[in-house]
């Protein structure tokens, strides 16, 4: 379980993420801005691990979402979309294993929906998610706050008070915490 | 690392000359190889008026075993009231370390004296206290293979104390130059019939 | 004439001609007709339609395809072939993507075909690909480039260019054409910066070119054009409703010039 | 729906790095050598018993390889400053002070070796062929991203191998200097955008501290300069494994040049001279 | 069992140890092995090469001089042959630190017997001493030694294993190099050898040592011991490594290293004390 | 209990011995000792380390014999695969590079060998490179490999580079070289039990390739 962070919610009509931005290499901070929310097709995959396998992993399936998109014109929906990414984590788990655990936001014709994954390839859809040391601290607090057609400024507020949960329990301090929203709109960066 | 020896890195070697004996001992403190705590750690004690004991090896031991050494020799003069020899010192150590043969202190002493008629002996140990006597020069420490060859070359017999003096510290400097773990300056003693010549060197800080 | 060389490889026959090759190109000056015209900071590709049967929905036969965010192709020859080279292409470009963090050049898609093209002319047992197609999209200094390739495998940049059914005498028109539109860009481009959002309502000149290109071999109706502009933000397709009387409004100046040259 | 050529992971590949996928243009191994395999189940267990850098203990065999290091690069407003030290250590035995760790991939691109030293020249030197052909076939200088790419994607493959390699790629391309972090796993990091800088090797965390409190991005040519060249200084005196000759390079607009290169011997003097004319002035 | 309390101080610590060892740092050494997965040093180990062969009334003992830490000559000419009493020496092999600490405790046990019953050692006896002390410590004390003895029941050899087993024989040879020692002693011996063919022979098979196994080196030490004069080692009884090639390099020029403090202690000698000097 | 320790067959061995290289202004001195050994037995005291490659180069190589044998007839075979293309002999930087490159084809199986590869380069002026197993090459003035590498380097420092050295003293000329090269080899003969018998010392400059052979002991 790596030191990071990674939680994402439900809204009405939209899936919100939040990530930090940490890139460590052993007890050293390499990297304090790193983006880990990818923009793939109209959704955000929100990835965490190694950021070998981590950068490799979401390449690939970036890419090839955005091939599927090509050929036949019509964009992924998020339930195909994280079926594809867990098939793609499942097979590589017998071969050269890709140390990754994804949350998948997105948005179609279902709503809005959001997608647990953990490195082993199970997948869940779920309202509210965390992934890493971040899960411990903040689930509590997102089950305690967390509720349906949630208004953007609602789900702001809670990502708000799991990072301050982080900052006053966790003994690493995570950097640079990025946050994002996929909605009928598109995707956009909400500052914190 | 691989060995306790190598915790902390160490080098010190010691040379006879004609009537004088010298030995010499780099300053690092290191700890787990990668940090340098401090460059003027302290590796030769002297036990009498004529004779120095290097202690290389773990840092703790060393410093245990020169307290134990110091109190061994002051128990010795109230008791004899006469200069422990270097030959003797060499035994008293060798004993003390083989004592605990089983549980034993990770230094490898070395012994640098000249005896009452002015004739150098120097002696080593390995950490179980095997005390191999020599002419011409002793090592110990993780440097032991580069001070080897540099000694084997640059020894000669009949040295006067200055030439002993720049034969030990070129042998100490190049040494520690080849090994990490050691060096960040040194300090060398050179002991005469009638004086004590003790130099702090200028070594590579890297 | 040397039988017997050109039927089932490509090998080169007694008098150093690769027969299938040859008959590729054939297949393709049997293509529907195909024009690409470069602009002042746009490509424009606009592909006759062949008159598609009642039962059928248009919307299946895509003349012009997507290669990449702003890279489109439109060809000449068996639809077949083209959509499996359009498949090569595009699992390339996502590939370069993937390994450049950086969007595929047209040029380098141009070669990228060309090569893919001509391995089908050198290895036994298959046969080249029937088609010839038009590469519309931007070089690495962001100009817009117009690219062909064939069958044979070799590739070139135009200004403007036909290729299908008698593209000949469209390729005559357009050198014809082509110039004067070049110094008009400048006074163009003020228009096209302020009608940036009404772009269809006016289109410029280039658009003008290559459906007047068109027209001049195909009877003139919305339902069998498609015309597609790529811009440096991206590729849109001309709606029917603004094309049809673009259409109408080009082909009766056809009608004048023919009627000119009856008076001379 | 048949999938990208992603570089597979555990399938051993040719030594071009990753295949098709790893070369844009799509041709497949340079050159016709292949690497030798043992003759056993896993030649990657096999290599991590005998081979493995880092490990001093190599089974009682006195091979070793050349490990340990301090190599710091930045980005300022002159460009990219890279320093280095140049110790090469086989153990607690320092085998060479005069080791070249920035390696000059082609007059616009610099690498540097940290882990493994052979890796690291071996297969920076492959870079620059697979940089030059790029050039070759686009007619255009390949970018800083792409160039780190091929190297991520070839250390990727090997994944696993007992390659140990921790780099940095650095040059000036049409988007400006350019700094990028790849190591031996396949890690690849673009540098910062607030803090562009990286420290690898066994000395770099001593000169993270020198960095991180002096850095800035407007720092003069010579500033820039004087503090890689302080960075290592301090990371040699502290770090058992780094020393000898501290090598500064400058990426520039047009290229990089090579700033300094001096013994460490004398830093040690001149900033000791400072610090006492400080103390006492 | 005397109870010893805990020690407060080194005076206690020195008053309650009585000899024997220490095994104060064992825990303490397993923690530092287990915490930082250290393996603890070799000990210093002379590869060796000993012999020793029975005449009739006579034997002879002979060792190489050659003492190993690893690939490394420790020390070129070190002493293997041991005093046990004016009757009784010992070759040894194995780790060199036990060897001479054996052989020290065993001279002194001999020498209080010597004392106590007014009457020569015998042999017997230092082989019965020796071999129950090293089945005591099963092996951990690493002494294979070639002891050998001339008491009042005519000369003896024996030969003694770290475990404690023990074989008498009319010649043997033991350490890495005792397969070479071991082929000259098997063509050539026969116990009806003058005392001068027979340490032409035992020298012989310690030069087979020397110079066919890397573990041994350095010269010849031989040691007679007879009736009537009692043992004598004759140290460096051949010396056939002297080192061939000495180039003479010039001298360092004086004051060429630098120094950063120079400091001279006169000696004055009016009252003897011990200064310490930290 | 004791874990139960693998015995997973090596197929690698140390034969231990010593070599080196120093290079002068226009000429390199190569030395290595003659013993194969293994363990603590002799093979046997003469078998050369130094195989000559051109006129002007040659290589020695410690380590594990059966590989050093394989690799110099490698070489051997490139040399000649060079002149049949190029029609004149490689120069020592270019075998350099490709030696560096041969190691490294056998990164994951590699030659348990420490090479030092010596000549003249194509300006007249002397080349040392330094290897390790795998390939990391570097043209020093002097460098040693084998099990007494780490006596003999000390020594080259001390007297070549005179580095800790002060006051200035003359250089070695090619006689004060071989002389050193002769006494470093007999000091790592006293030390370094895998180190004796006999040495050979090759003398490289513009007249060729001309070798002596000493003596170290026996022990």
């Amino acid at each position: 379980m790596g030191t990071e962070a990674m939680f994402g919610l439900t809204g009405k009509d939209f899936v919100i993420l939040a990530a930090d931005g940490q890139a460590a290499y052993s007890i050293i901070r390499l990297k304090n801005d790193a983006d880990k929310i990818w923009k793939v097709g109209n959704m955000l995959f929100a990835c965490s691990g190694p950021p070998a396998d981590t950068a490799n992993f979401m390449e690939f399936i970036e890419k090839n979402v955005k091939l599927n998109e090509l050929r036949t014109g019509i964009p992924m929906s998020t339930k195909a979309a994280a079926s594809f990414t867990r098939n793609e984590l499942a097979h590589a788990l017998r071969k050269g294993p890709f140390q990754a655990d994804l949350l998948i936001g997105g948005i179609d014709n279902e709503g809005p929906s959001l997608y647990f994954m953990d490195y082993l390839a199970s997948s869940e859809k779920v309202n509210k998610a965390a992934h890493g040391y971040g899960a411990m601290f903040t689930l509590g607090l997102m089950d305690r706050y967390w509720k349906p057609d949630l208004t953007e400024a609602e789900a702001i507020d809670i990502i708000k008070k799991c990072i301050k949960e982080l900052e006053t329990r966790f003994i690493v301090d995570l950097p640079g915490f990025k946050c994002k929203i996929v909605s009928k709109e598109g995707t956009k960066d909400v500052t914190l | 690392m691989s060995g306790l020896m190598e915790y902390n890195g160490s080098a010190i070697v010691a040379m006879t000359g004609e009537n004088c004996v010298g030995i010499a001992a780099d300053t690092r403190h290191g700890i787990r190889q990668l940090q340098t705590v401090s460059c003027n750690r302290q590796k030769t004690f002297q036990v009498t008026d004529q004779c120095f004991v290097g202690l290389a090896g773990l840092a703790t031991d060393v410093q245990t075993l020169s307290q134990l050494l110091n109190f061994r020799m002051k128990l010795f003069t109230l008791r004899e009231e006469r200069k422990m020899q270097p030959r003797m010192i060499g035994n008293m150590i060798s004993s003390m370390l083989y004592e605990k043969r089983f549980g034993p202190w990770f230094t490898e002493p070395v012994v640098a004296g000249l005896d009452d008629n002015h004739k150098p002996f120097v002696c080593a140990f390995d950490f179980i206290g095997c005390l191999s006597t020599a002419e011409d020069f002793v090592v110990s420490g993780t440097t032991s293979e580069q001070l080897f060859g540099v000694c084997e070359s640059f020894w000669r017999p009949g040295m006067n104390k200055d030439e002993l003096f720049e034969t030990l510290s070129q042998c100490l400097l190049s040494g520690v130059d080849r090994d990490c773990l050691a060096g960040w300056g040194g300090v060398v003693h050179v002991i005469t019939p009638d004086e004590i010549i003790t130099k702090k060197l200028k070594g590579r800080m890297d | 004439m040397a039988g017997g060389y050109d039927r089932a490889i490509t090998v080169f026959s007694p008098d150093g001609h690769l027969f299938q090759v040859e008959y590729a190109l054939e297949a393709v000056r049997k293509g529907t007709t195909t024009v690409g015209v470069k602009g002042k900071d746009c490509v424009v590709l606009a592909v006759e339609r062949r008159a598609t049967p009642k039962l059928q929905d248009p919307r299946t036969i895509r003349k012009i395809l997507v290669v990449d965010d702003n890279i489109a192709l439109t060809f000449a020859g068996l639809n077949a072939d083209a959509r499996v080279l359009v498949n090569k292409t595009r699992v390339e470009c996502q590939s370069y993507r993937l390994n450049v963090e950086d969007a595929p050049t047209v040029d380098y898609v141009a070669r990228f075909i060309a090569r893919t093209q001509q391995k089908y002319t050198h290895r036994g047992g298959v046969r080249p690909f029937g088609i010839s197609t038009l590469l519309g999209g931007f070089d690495s200094k962001g100009q817009p480039a117009l690219f062909q390739t064939d069958p044979a495998g070799t590739y070139y940049a135009w200004k403007a260019t036909a290729i299908g059914k008698n593209s000949k005498s469209v390729t005559d028109f357009l050198e014809k054409k082509y110039k004067e539109d070049l110094d008009e860009d400048a006074v163009r481009a003020t228009v096209l910066t302020c009608l940036r959002e009404a772009l269809l309502v006016k289109p410029d000149a280039t658009v003008k070119l290559a459906l007047k290109g068109l027209l001049e071999v195909t009877e003139a109706s919305g339902k069998n054009i498609e015309v597609v502009i790529i811009k440096e933000s991206g590729i849109t397709w001309m709606p029917d409703d603004t094309l049809e009387p673009l259409v109408k409004e080009l082909d009766d100046t056809a009608e004048k010039i023919a009627k000119l040259k009856e008076q001379q | 729906m048949d999938l990208l050529g992603a570089p597979k992971r555990g399938m051993f590949r040719d030594f071009a790095g990753t295949g098709a996928a790893g070369l844009p243009n799509g041709c497949d191994s340079i050159s016709e050598a292949r690497f030798a395999l043992p003759a056993v189940q896993d030649p990657a267990t096999f290599v991590e018993t005998h081979f493995s850098p880092g490990t001093y203990e190599d089974n009682g065999k006195r091979v070793k390889f050349s490990k340990g290091t301090t190599t710091l690069a930045f980005k300022f407003k002159g460009g990219v400053i890279v320093s280095v030290d140049s110790r090469a250590s086989q153990g607690s035995y320092i085998g060479s002070q005069t080791v070249k760790k920035v390696i000059e991939i082609n007059p616009y691109l610099l690498g540097t070796m940290a882990g493994g030293a052979a890796d690291c020249l071996f297969w920076e030197r492959n870079l620059g062929m697979q940089c030059r052909i790029f050039e070759l076939r686009n007619k255009e200088r390949i970018s800083v991203a792409a160039a780190s790419k091929l190297l991520a994607n070839t250390m990727n493959s090997y994944k696993g191998m007992g390659l140990s390699m921790g780099t940095m790629i650095t040059g000036w391309d049409k988007k400006g200097p350019q700094l990028y972090y790849v190591d031996n796993d396949g890690t690849r990091l673009k540098a910062d955008e607030n803090k562009p800088y990286f420290c690898v090797g066994s000395g770099g965390t001593f000169a993270y501290g020198v960095l991180d409190t002096n850095w800035s991005f407007d720092l003069s040519d010579e500033e820039a300069i004087e503090l890689g060249k302080r960075a290592i200084y301090h990371a040699t005196y502290r770090d058992a494994y780094s020393g000898g000759v501290n090598n500064v390079y400058h990426v520039q607009e047009n290229g990089w040049v090579q700033v300094y290169s001096d013994d460490t011997y004398k830093s040690h003097d001149k900033y000791s001279a400072e610090r006492e004319a400080a103390a006492n002035p | 069992m005397v109870e010893v309390e805990e020690p407060q101080d080194y005076l206690d610590v020195f008053q309650s140890q009585r000899g024997g060892f220490s095994f104060e740092n064992c825990k303490r050494n397993a923690y530092l092995a287990a915490q930082a997965n250290i393996k603890p040093p070799t000990a210093m180990k002379s590869g060796t090469t000993i012999c020793g062969i029975q005449l009739k009334d006579a034997v002879i003992l002979a060792a190489d001089t050659r003492a190993t830490e690893g690939p490394m000559v420790a020390d070129k000419n070190c002493e293997k042959l041991h005093y046990i009493s004016k009757n009784v020496f010992c070759a040894g092999a194995g780790t060199a630190a036990d060897l001479q600490h054996t052989c020290e405790m065993m001279e002194s046990q001999m020498e209080l017997l010597r004392m106590a019953t007014g009457t020569e050692p015998r042999v017997c006896t230092v082989v019965r001493r020796l071999s129950s002390m090293l089945f005591k410590y099963q092996g951990y004390i690493g002494c294979a030694l070639v002891l050998g003895g001339v008491d009042v029941t005519g000369p003896h050899l024996y030969q003694i294993y770290p475990h404690g087993s023990t074989d008498k024989l009319p010649f043997t040879t033991m350490g890495s190099g005792s397969l070479a020692a071991m082929a000259i002693m098997e063509a050539e011996y026969n116990e009806n050898l003058s005392i001068e063919d027979g340490k032409k022979l035992v020298a012989k098979a310690i030069r087979a040592g020397i110079f066919n196994d890397l573990g041994s080196g350095g010269n010849v030490d031989v040691c007679v011991i007879t009736k009537e004069t009692g043992g004598a080692i004759l140290r460096n009884y051949e010396k056939p490594n002297e080192r061939k090639f000495k180039a003479q390099h010039a001298a360092f020029p004086k004051g060429t290293t630098p120094i950063l403090k120079e400091e001279i202690m006169k000696l004055v000698s009016v009252e003897e004390d011990v200064v310490m000097r930290d | 209990m004791q874990a139960p320790v693998e015995q997973r067959w090596s197929p690698y061995a140390d034969n231990g011995g010593t070599c080196m290289g120093v290079a002068g202004e226009d000429f390199v001195v190569v030395a290595a000792d003659t013993r194969l050994s293994q363990g603590y037995s002799i093979h046997t005291r003469n078998c050369s380390k130094v195989t000559q490659l051109t006129d002007k180069c040659v290589i020695a190589s410690c380590g594990m014999k059966s590989d050093a044998i394989t690799l110099h007839k490698h070489l051997k075979a490139r040399m000649v695969m060079y002149e049949h293309q190029h029609r004149r002999q490689p120069s020592v930087t270019a075998i350099a590079q490709m030696l560096s490159t041969t190691l490294y084809y056998k990164r994951f199986f590699p030659y348990y060998t420490f090479n030092v590869l010596c000549g003249v380069d194509d300006e007249g002026k002397g080349a040392v490179y330094n290897y390790d197993a795998i390939g990391n090459m570097e043209r020093v003035p002097y460098t040693t490999s084998g099990s007494g590498s780490a006596l003999v380097m000390s020594v080259l420092d001390a007297q070549i580079a005179k580095s800790n050295q002060t006051i200035a003293t003359p250089s070695l000329d090619k006689a004060g070289i071989v002389e050193l090269c002769k006494d470093v080899l007999s000091s790592v003969g006293e030390r370094d039990i895998h180190t004796g018998d006999y040495a050979e010392i090759f003398l490289i400059d513009a007249a060729g390739i001309s070798k002596t052979e000493f003596d170290l002991k026996l022990d």
